[in-house]
């Protein structure tokens, strides 16, 4: 499928997981001719179209107001940031073939066929510029769930081979190994036991029953491998039956963000599959959001039928075991503020749980400016944050996060997803900005009355 | 050809006084709806103008617009217009019959040739000359005689202006207007059902003042008449503006004198001057009697709507075609998604 | 048959075929569509009411984004409320509405109806000089965007001209109008304009997919 | 039917019509001062709902100066209660209007001897004398 191969290693300096810049940029994958690139856009951006999708495509009424809400566009004021014309293309091949007029679309050629140029250019605006926040969503005065059709276009564009070098990468590897950053099942036991070890906590590793299964993200265990610990402290002091599996750890889904979904599914599936064979009640996802998106929301429908137990976000689950007195924290003496990651709060409804959290854990919690479900992205979702080419319009955009978390004055900054927290992490070291993104989990797990189960 | 008098001349013979004539001349202004300041001018071609002869011919009407003319007893000022003109052929008027009605006929003709007015009532059948004679003269072929040495041709009435009842669906016979069959003679239309007596005195007033025919609108109606709508310068139309209207011809609206477009008021869609000049020596006009505007001065009026169906109601059919055209879009629109699913589904299977 | 005739005869019926035909062509191609199941567990149930709700909620903008898109908003509602006042509260249009469909409703005084349709134009031609002007809208727009635009002012103008006549006269202006008012009706089905009826399916489908999860609406 | 319409007529003067006719008239009287052109309304041109004209008239009142012509028919003529503006109603013989004018003016030219009648007035006063 692809010209490059292993010439990626992990960029280990840098302040977010990612790989070295490629020397060569190759952000066209296979060796397909334009026509069979645009034949192959046209078909998998076809495949998508369903009613709901189609009432968008049909609805949009090109008032710009998305435009409003892009923090691309409300940074940079390049009018093709404009959310809908990131899927002009998308648009203008729904009118084409499938469209209720599409047989006059072609007849009279009112909308012209999509071009290899046109794909080439809609790259940049379809995955560098796009994080897939759903701000745009909210302001759409027809209802039109616009990153949605974002997600859907992408799909188009990786059949084409049309996907951002590094992205691709990614996904590649996390489809071949299982983990986007590589991370073998042997290696997230070692880091488990390292951090049993380092923390003195119990990890149950690849038990055969168990009513809650626990999932980490490859960014968490390479990165900030604390966060092992953290969840292990914390269903510990719930008392729950629980466990990780080598054979279902990786929560990602770079299949989703870069728009494979067959990749998107085998992720899913692995998830699922391990939560089935050990009976659990609750999959606990980690502090990840696009693996919310992933799973919560998307996980039965690539299973093809309801799931057989429950999909919670760590969030979610703390703020559970909180309320119900499964657990107990001390507050801390400081303020804190907590920033949305939009696939769990805007765009996942789970906004209110971390905020029961952070009320358990402080009496002084700040909301942001536009905080909860109109938050400002990081700027690094959907992907974005793998792609090098990227990084200076992400930075740009940053600003506004950095705006956003300044009003608060508070003294300490946490999220509950750590690809908003590699995020903060390049932009605070690209800026040389004062905050910290904290982990919302591991702070809980600080801060556990040990005895108060 | 003997010299025929001047008006001024007929006037002072008949002891008429210079404020008499003033008067007249005054009300002739009024009459042609022009401004008092053209009175001396008025004054000065009617003093000197010559008395036309004019031939009146009826065909198929129903001497509305006769009774209408005469309505006004003589001696009015309106009548003396007439004192004024020499009506040498009017066979509802003139004593003569027969014979000697048309010999009068011929002799005016042959007098005043290229110089007589022709009035017209009544339409003119086509489908069968036999259906309506004089003297065993067809009206077609009358009026083509008639009208040959004329200066212009006046059609009174809706009937000889367009047609009329005897023209409206289905026309048994036949029956066409004036300026169906006059097209190289100026033709002037006063239509209305009857028309306003002052509307047509008028015309032969502004023939005699100025020895040209008025202004005429695309209908051939003269301008200063049929210029506005009677909606224009009705004096319920403050209620029009203000939402006010009659729901039924006993509700309080039409007791409160209010606007009458809901009851099939055709006043926006009517040309007249019926709203100022008035009917039964200017006591009131149909809408101020509380009842909506016919239309009767419009073409084909009879055959337009309902006179009841308010102006803005479509001419729709039934509903049963609109909901052949929803089961044609279902059709469209399944046919439309099958096409799509079909695509997707070819589109599927090729990658 | 003079034009005035054709135009409440024939162009009219036409136009309403069109309309209705077109309309539901459109609507069941996008209904008949596939449908995929959602098997995710719902947060809280969301069916019509759901639906309901932000068909709703999105007639209004939501508090984050007032400041950044007022102007063209209120450009909107003053179009949108002058278009709905002058088509359905004025007088001899619910006259014509009552003409087919049996019944009536109270209507506004003209002078009122006037100043909406007056307010409407004004606004439709800001709404048009923005889209002129902004980089965004320019970039976005298309033969649609102009097209519907003028299909929808057409009718507003001419309509207005009825009671100032500009010379012309009434049964002229009217027919018109009225044939302004058939194309607007032919093209309402095909391009941007058959929001009209689509922006309840996608308000209601977006209502009923997030209230599900219970994330914003 | 009429009482019933007037009993539903607002009691003021600025009827419809009315007042901008008043108005026109105020107007013509500041001509008629200013460049002493005088100004002539014809009343038939103007559209009154029932009752109006009498509002009107009611409205300019009556003078101090009346007089009534028989030309052909009697004609009224009659200022009105503001100086300078007369009323003029012309009837027919069979005692029909068949005109109404508002003239702003120091006295109207129907007043007037006119040359044409001085003559034939003073032949006829010469024939008096054979």
């Amino acid at each position: 499928m692809t010209t490059v191969d292993g010439r990626h290693e992990l960029d280990r300096e840098a302040e977010r997981l990612a790989y070295k810049p490629p020397e060569i940029r190759h952000d066209k994958q296979g060796d397909m001719g334009s026509d069979e690139r645009i034949n192959k856009a046209m078909h998998n951006f076809v495949k998508n179209f369903n009613t709901q999708t189609a009432s968008y495509l049909d609805g949009c009424l090109h008032c710009g107001m998305c435009a409003d809400a892009c923090h691309f566009h409300v940074r940079t004021d390049d009018p093709r940031y404009t959310p809908i014309w990131k899927i002009e293309l998308f648009k203008r091949t729904y009118k084409r073939q499938v469209g209720p007029f599409a047989f006059f679309y072609r007849l009279l050629g009112l909308k012209r066929q999509v071009t290899i140029e046109d794909l080439e250019e809609w790259q940049h605006l379809l995955y560098d510029s796009c994080t897939v926040c759903g701000r745009c969503s909210l302001v759409c005065p027809m209802g039109i769930d616009i990153a949605g059709l974002v997600s859907m276009a992408r799909h188009g564009m990786f059949k084409a081979g049309l996907v951002p070098h590094e992205l691709h990468e990614v996904a590649k590897k996390a489809a071949e190994t299982g983990s986007p950053l590589g991370i073998t099942p042997d290696k997230f036991e070692d880091r488990a036991d390292w951090m049993a070890d380092e923390h003195d906590v119990e990890i149950p590793m690849d038990v055969d029953e168990a009513d809650v299964l626990a999932v980490m993200s490859s960014i968490e265990i390479q990165k900030y491998p604390q966060s092992i610990a953290a969840t292990a402290k914390i269903l510990n002091a719930a008392g729950e039956s629980w466990t990780f599996r080598t054979d279902g750890f990786e929560a990602t889904n770079f299949g989703m963000l870069s728009g494979n979904p067959e990749w998107q599914k085998a992720a899913s599936l692995k998830l699922i599959d391990a939560a089935v064979k050990i009976g659990a009640k609750t999959l606990v996802l980690p502090e990840c959001g696009h693996a919310y998106m992933a799973l919560r929301w998307m996980g039965a429908n690539m299973y093809g039928k309801p799931l057989p137990f429950k999909v919670m976000h760590i969030s979610e689950y703390l703020a559970d075991a909180l309320n119900t007195g499964k657990i107990k924290v001390k507050k801390v003496d400081k303020s804190i503020t907590y920033h949305d990651p939009c696939q769990v709060s805007r765009r996942g409804g789970a906004t209110q749980a971390a905020r029961d959290v952070l009320n358990h854990l402080t009496g002084d919690f700040r909301e942001m400016p536009l905080g909860g479900d109109y938050n400002w992205c990081c700027g690094g979702g959907g992907g974005v944050v793998t792609i090098k080419r990227a990084d200076p319009l992400r930075h740009r955009v940053f600003k506004l996060k950095m705006d956003q978390v300044e009003q608060t004055e508070a003294d300490e900054l946490v999220s509950s997803c750590a690809n908003c927290r590699q995020s903060f992490d390049d932009s605070q070291q690209h800026f040389g900005w004062d905050y910290t993104m904290g982990s919302l989990m591991e702070m809980v797990a600080e801060n556990l009355e040990e005895d108060g189960s | 050809m003997k010299r025929t008098p001047t008006v001024g001349e007929v006037l002072r013979a008949k002891g008429v006084s210079r404020r008499g004539f003033l008067k007249y001349c005054a009300t002739t202004a009024s009459i042609l709806a022009l401004p008092p300041s053209m009175i001396p001018r008025i004054a000065e071609a009617i003093e000197n103008a010559r008395r036309p002869s004019v031939i009146w011919l009826s065909f198929q009407e129903c001497t509305g617009c006769t009774e209408s003319l005469t309505r006004s007893a003589s001696p009015t000022v309106e009548g003396l217009i007439f004192d004024t003109i020499s009506l040498d052929y009017h066979h509802t008027l003139q004593a003569a019959a027969g014979d000697q009605a048309e010999a009068a006929r011929h002799a005016a003709m042959v007098e005043n040739d290229g110089g007589y007015l022709v009035l017209v009532d009544g339409s003119i059948p086509t489908g069968n000359p036999g259906f309506s004679t004089i003297a065993g003269i067809s009206n077609v072929d009358m009026l083509k005689e008639t009208v040959a040495g004329a200066a212009a041709v006046v059609a009174i009435g809706s009937c000889a202006a367009f047609g009329g009842i005897p023209g409206a669906n289905p026309n048994p016979t036949g029956a066409v207007s004036v300026m169906d069959l006059v097209t190289d003679k100026p033709v002037i239309n006063v239509p209305g059902c009857p028309p306003i007596p002052t509307v047509m005195t008028a015309v032969l007033a502004h023939f005699l003042t100025f020895g040209a025919i008025p202004d005429l609108d695309k209908h051939g109606r003269p301008m200063t008449f049929f210029g506005t709508t009677i909606h224009d310068r009705c004096y319920r139309r403050p209620f029009y503006e203000q939402g006010k209207f009659a729901n039924t011809f006993d509700d309080e609206g039409a007791k409160a004198g209010w606007c009458l477009y809901k009851l099939g008021c055709k006043g926006p869609t009517t040309y007249n001057a019926c709203a100022t000049a008035k009917w039964n020596s200017g006591t009131s006009f149909p809408i101020e009697a509380g009842h909506p505007c016919l239309g009767c001065s419009e073409p084909n009026f009879w055959d337009a709507g309902g006179f009841y169906e308010p102006l803005s109601t479509g001419n729709f059919d039934s509903g049963e075609k609109l909901a052949g055209a929803a089961v044609a879009g279902v059709a469209l629109g399944a046919v439309a998604a099958a096409a799509g699913r079909r695509r997707q589904a070819k589109f599927t299977k090729e990658g | 048959m003079d034009l005035l005739e054709f135009a409440k005869g024939p162009a009219l019926q036409v136009a309403a075929y069109i309309l209705v035909a077109g309309s539901i062509w459109r609507l069941i191609g996008i209904l008949l569509l596939k449908e995929k199941p959602d098997y995710s567990e719902p947060r809280q149930s969301a069916g019509l009411l759901a639906a309901l709700k932000v068909i709703y909620t999105r007639s209004f903008t939501a508090a984050p984004f007032k400041a950044a898109t007022l102007y063209p908003k209120m450009l909107a509602y003053v179009m949108h409320i002058g278009l709905f006042a002058t088509v359905f509260l004025f007088v001899p249009h619910i006259m014509f509405f009552e003409g087919f469909l049996g019944i009536e409703w109270p209507g506004l005084p003209n002078n009122i109806i006037y100043l909406l349709g007056v307010a409407a134009v004004v606004a439709s031609f800001a709404l048009l000089v923005r889209r002129l002007t902004s980089p965004v809208l320019k970039l976005i727009s298309n033969f649609d965007d102009y097209f519907s635009w003028f299909v929808t002012v057409l009718p507003l103008i001419t309509g207005l001209m009825i009671p100032v006549r500009m010379g012309l006269r009434y049964e002229t202006i009217l027919a018109i109008h009225i044939l302004s008012v058939a194309l607007l009706m032919i093209w309402l089905p095909f391009g941007k304009l058959g929001h009209t009826f689509l922006v309840f399916v996608t308000r209601g489908t977006t209502g009923m997919v997030f209230e599900r999860r219970g994330a914003k609406t | 039917m009429t009482t019933e319409q007037e009993s539903l007529a607002p009691p003021s003067p600025f009827h419809g019509n009315v007042r901008p006719i008043l108005n026109e008239v105020m107007h013509a009287i500041d001509r008629l001062l200013e460049t002493d052109e005088p100004t002539t309304i014809d009343l038939a041109g103007l559209p009154f709902g029932p009752g109006e004209l009498e509002h009107l008239e009611a409205a300019l009142g009556t003078g101090e100066l009346s007089a009534k012509l028989d030309a052909l028919g009697t004609s009224r003529i009659r200022e009105t209660a503001y100086p300078g503006v007369w009323w003029l109603e012309h009837r027919n013989a069979f005692d029909e209007v068949v005109g109404r004018y508002l003239e702003i003016t120091r006295t109207p030219e129907i007043l007037s001897s006119q040359d044409a009648d001085i003559i034939a007035g003073r032949a006829r006063l010469e024939d008096q004398f054979e």
